[in-house]
């Protein structure tokens, strides 16, 4: 279909639509994209989709993928260029009940508790790189293999349970304080670990064959993400994000926005989707060290940002 | 008659479980979070009501053409595969092995041929409702009727039409059985292919509830997919007795 | 139509003892013939030698070419899908439909042509299944049994009128009536009882051809019985 | 001989199915992220081979349990379901109406009472496989052989044990055809529980396998749960050939 | 031993007119009686009937208190499972077992007794099956075409050791011979042909009720038999 009509655009989400796309829906909802020209096609993302094998097999023009998916998919072949990092902080965080006294700020605080991983997510590999970062041996806590089923967090029988700040962290957050109780977060990248989360990808053959295309685009994105994060739009974004997942419900979402400009907004004067090089470095480095990729990626040309 | 009467069953099993698992939780104390309250099922079912009818109107669409797909590709397989010539053997030997790759394994390689359209959809809820239904069909189309097959034989008659007219009559019992079981698996597969990939559907549904570890929403889910089932399967209980009863002249 | 079979052995696969043993024997038609012996000896086995059901473990069976043999026993059921008078329709030619209502109506089952077979006593479904291979082409038609259930006067009448309407074709019909089989056929194979390592031999024991409406002295028939039983029982050659 | 036979036929499927993704690769010139290289499998194959093979073994050992586990529900089922009282009616009800619900949707309320350990593997792998086998055993147990049934029941020696017995050595051949059949699904079954709750199995490391877009682990392992359940399945094959050899006398 | 029917129909479901209209008739043990008929008036219909496998649409049969009845047919099969011998040992009491044995002899069977159902021959499967029920519990036995495969002599042979075995038992013969029938039952009960509304008399016909040994004169055969036939066709009350 985008052969026969070069304005129409496929972009793969990296996940199902909710507030980690906030500014993707923004430019769609909006209007932004049809003001560039663009006619974009948005498809929600999931377990079994991969931006970056739609975009090698033509399926879509850009997408949305991880730090680390990237990295290794380059790793072995992938032809894909980064045209802008969404999330300055991995919402990849660590939630627990505040109960019994329970306070994590630092690493060495996760000895003796009880830690979720999903093992081969990226949870694991940050989780890791900080034990090792901070030489703490995994025989002084205890690892929980993470899945679909939360019973053991409410039980008690997990202290930290991953989740993405901005999305369950809200929620959860919510129905503990139904439950008179507070939730707090453990976030890694306070303690250093940098592990580049979504950014906005395409391949190489649409970056040199459709610069025009590959530029608006680029722009139109992170017009989105800068109306998205605007607070005054903060009801009408919300209202956008609920169409598309009428499962949530405002209020929730609104809170969601709140937690994830936190997460998006470059902290200095740098602008929104600036891409952060020596993250970048170090999530590879991460990869390396874990033997999850098999060389040293080149991390440079692979941070093309948008065409001149 | 029969729709009123497996839809009455349908409910009493859905209220009876509801009741069990709300025994448990007081019984146990358990937490809203581990097991939500009558309250928080009726609000999600009249918040989200409509929204999952339509999810689970569009899965059960689905799942009715994946069935049909299964069953014609199961007739054609078991034709095939009762033959004793190479191409039959292969084709049982396919048939067989195939199966033994669980759907969540081979879908990833699914998904990267077919995309994430209704095709991968339909072609999942199509290969899980299908194996059942091969098993039988193989066993049936291969098992001679030799009281009635013989004087087509003798006459030099017989060809695998009638051989398949005449297998499938004397086990036509077995074979509506079949087909409705499967039509069970046709809506787990479909839903399957949404939950692992698809943004349609009740399985897309319950994806989101798993993340958000929102047990009131499957329960509001599972309802209208034991709902929609049961409508199915006694509407295919009731087109094949009455293709039943029109064989065999009432 | 000329049938020989050569050294002949059979015996079922598993342990038992053969049922044939370099048998030589050898039918030559048209008309009509029985085939006799003792519950047990290897009737139903050498009809199904003859049809090629079965394939001899020794021996051959020679067949003049080009020739049709059926074999119908009275176990055979019709599809349930249709009625009887569909099905009997549905097998035959064009050219022999007005046999097959004379059949129909010789046989008292025009009544039940709206049946479906499952709804039909023994002795009709006998007569049934009978008429059906009657009509289509054949040379020899061997018929195992075929009207063990139907009762004695209609049978009769059958078999009079078969002989009538196919004096062209060979039929070999197996049956424990023996009075039937010594009055109806031209010559009766027998099966001689007590081989217990085989058949060798089948005698032949020619009959009296009973043709419609004449009827044979009752002495005659008396010794051709007492000839056939005797040989039955194993106890004489030819 | 059987064994040989099996092995040799998923051999060859497998190594069809890999060369057609491969042809596909080089038509295509795809990158070694979408399809892995042979070098990459083999790697891979090397370096995790023993893990797998562990994980794998660890996965049939908790199938083979669940398949006895559902041959046993099955016919219990299935003889209690083929009975007119209502207790027969009441069973058949939930037997067809809980099937109706998709393993991924009944999971969060398995894993919620049984916890993720073996027990939740095993129920899962029983509850997948055992609906073919009721199918059919229903369907088997509740038609009468009125051929060989008719004398025990004129001289009052019928039970439920007799008809059994009767049904079941009528209908040997089929039973073994579902057996078999069902066997693959408890394999099924079985990775589908580990892929969506479990830290140990070779459905664990496809989920693992899955995180990190990684076909070349998938690949692997779907050889070696290919190679286990054609292990299996000529293992029930061959007891149940010999089942009925023993019973017809040979 | 007495079972008598009153006012008893029955038509099967579906279209077909009734086989019995509002029949009475009844049956005064011990001894051996016939039933017979042409085909398709009903015998197997009557037998399902009194041993309760069928349900009369009108009417009610009324037996004696406590006595066991048997109805045997000739389609029946032995479980595949066991050898044929493993299985009459096994539905045979104890004290049974000579008879049994003696049943085994007569019949000729010894030898089959390690071959399992299906290696049979149809007239040895007819007597195995014969055998099983006659070593069972019965006041009356009611036979349909039980032998009908058998041999002629061997069927004789079989009657008369039966008669001779069981002399306080009551049997209920269903055949196609009418010759066998006249000879060895105390009386036949013909059911007529032709009505098309239904049967509503059965007539009862005295006979020769003929013991091992002795041999009834011929022309008394002759005349029962023509009797029979011309009550079978309908032409003649009793
Ligand atoms: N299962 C059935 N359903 C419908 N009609 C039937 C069924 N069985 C028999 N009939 C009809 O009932 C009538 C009596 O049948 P029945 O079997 O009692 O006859 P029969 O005297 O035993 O004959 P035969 O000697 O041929 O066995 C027949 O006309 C037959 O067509
Ligand atoms: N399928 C079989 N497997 C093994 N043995 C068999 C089989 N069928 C028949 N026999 C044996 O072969 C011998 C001949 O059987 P056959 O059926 O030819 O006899 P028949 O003359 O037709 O007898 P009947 O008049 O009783 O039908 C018998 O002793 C029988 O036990
Ligand atoms: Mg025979
Ligand atoms: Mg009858």
């Amino acid at each position: 279909t985008s052969k026969r009509n070069p304005g129409s655009i496929v972009y793969r989400l990296k996940w199902l639509y909710n507030v980690s796309a906030a500014g993707d829906i923004w430019a769609q909802e909006s209007g932004i994209f049809r003001s560039y020209g663009l006619t974009v096609d948005i498809r929600e993302g999931g377990p079994e989709q991969d931006a970056i094998k739609d975009l090698e097999l033509g399926r879509a023009q850009f997408g949305v993928a991880s730090a680390d998916q990237v990295i290794r998919a380059v790793a072995k072949g992938a032809r894909v260029v980064v045209l802008a990092q969404i999330f300055q902080i991995n919402p990849l965080q660590w939630i627990y009940i505040k109960r019994n006294g329970l306070v994590v700020k630092r690493p060495q605080d996760l000895k003796g508790l009880c830690i979720g991983v999903t093992y081969g997510g990226n949870d694991e590999a940050i989780l890791m790189s900080l034990l090792r970062q901070y030489r703490i041996s995994p025989d002084d806590l205890k690892l929980y293999a993470v899945h679909c089923d939360l019973n053991p967090f409410w039980r008690g029988k997990v202290d930290l349970w991953p989740v993405y700040k901005n999305i369950e962290g809200i929620i959860f957050q919510e129905k503990m304080a139904k439950n008179g109780e507070q939730a707090c977060f453990f976030d890694p990248s306070t303690a250093g670990i940098r592990f580049v989360a979504n950014s906005l990808i395409t391949s190489k053959k649409v970056y040199m064959e459709r610069p025009k295309v590959v530029r608006d685009f680029t722009e139109a994105i992170l017009e989105g993400w800068r109306g998205a994060m605007d607070p005054r739009k903060k009801s009408r974004v919300a209202e956008a994000i609920h169409r598309l997942d009428p499962d949530t419900p405002i209020s929730i979402i609104e809170k969601q926005i709140d937690a994830t400009r936190a997460l998006v907004i470059p902290r200095g004067n740098r602008d929104i989707g600036a891409i952060d090089r020596r993250a970048w470095e170090q999530t590879r480095d991460i990869l390396l060290a874990q033997g999850l990729i098999s060389h040293r990626v080149d991390i440079r040309p692979l941070l093309a940002g948008p065409p001149p | 008659m029969k729709i009123l009467e497996r839809l009455f069953q349908f409910f009493s099993i859905y209220i009876v479980a509801l009741g069990l698992l709300w025994a448990v939780k007081i019984v146990y104390g358990f937490s809203d979070y581990l097991i939500p309250s009558p309250l928080e099922v009726l609000q999600i079912a009249r918040e989200n009501g409509l929204l999952y009818v339509k999810a689970v109107l569009n899965t059960s669409a689905v799942a009715v053409a994946g069935h049909m797909i299964a069953i014609v590709l199961a007739t054609a397989v078991g034709l095939v595969g009762r033959l004793n010539s190479w191409p039959g053997s292969l084709t049982r030997i396919a048939a067989y092995n195939l199966q033994a790759y669980p759907i969540v394994a081979v879908a990833p390689i699914i998904f990267l041929f077919f995309g994430d359209g209704l095709s991968s959809r339909l072609l999942i809820a199509a290969i899980i409702c299908y194996f059942p239904l091969l098993l039988s069909f193989i066993g049936i189309f291969a098992e001679p009727v030799e009281e009635v097959e013989h004087f087509y034989r003798m006459t030099g008659r017989i060809n695998w039409r009638l051989e398949l007219a005449i297998r499938t009559f004397e086990n036509l019992d077995k074979i509506i059985t079949v087909i409705v079981g499967s039509g069970t698996l046709a809506m787990v597969g479909t839903i399957v292919a949404e939950f692992l990939a698809a943004s349609q559907g009740i399985g897309y549904v319950i994806r989101k509830a798993l993340y958000q570890s929102n047990l009131a929403k499957i329960l509001v889910a599972l309802f209208l997919i034991g709902l929609c089932s049961s409508l199915y399967l006694s509407l295919i209980e009731t087109i094949g007795k009455w293709i039943k009863a029109r064989l065999t002249g009432e | 139509m000329h049938i020989s079979c050569r050294h002949l052995s059979y015996s079922y696969p598993g342990t038992g003892p053969p049922v044939f043993n370099s048998l030589d024997w050898s039918l030559e038609g048209p008309g009509f013939f029985g085939l006799f012996g003792l519950s047990g000896t290897g009737k139903t086995t050498l009809a199904r030698l003859i049809s090629g059901e079965l394939s001899p473990n020794q021996g051959s069976i020679d067949k003049s070419r080009d020739i049709a043999i059926l074999y119908t026993h009275s176990a055979e059921r019709l599809p349930g899908w249709e009625t009887v008078g569909t099905h009997l329709r549905s097998v035959t030619k064009a050219s022999r439909a007005s046999l097959l209502e004379a059949l129909l109506r010789d046989y008292e089952m025009e009544d039940y042509l709206e049946c479906r077979f499952s709804g039909l006593s023994m002795g009709q479904k006998n007569r049934i299944n009978l008429a059906r291979y009657l009509v289509q082409d054949f040379d020899l038609l061997i018929a195992d049994e075929v009207l063990a259930n139907v009762d004695e006067p209609t049978r009769n009448q059958i078999l009079e009128r078969t002989k009538l309407l196919f004096p062209q074709k060979t039929f070999l019909y197996i049956s424990h009536n023996v009075l039937e089989v010594a009055r109806f056929s031209q010559a009766v194979y027998v099966l001689p009882h007590g081989h217990s390592t085989g058949i060798e031999n089948i005698c032949k024991i020619s009959c009296l051809d009973q043709q419609a409406g004449s009827e044979a002295h009752e002495e005659l028939i008396r010794e051709r019985v007492y000839t056939i039983l005797k040989a039955a029982s194993g106890s004489s050659g030819p």
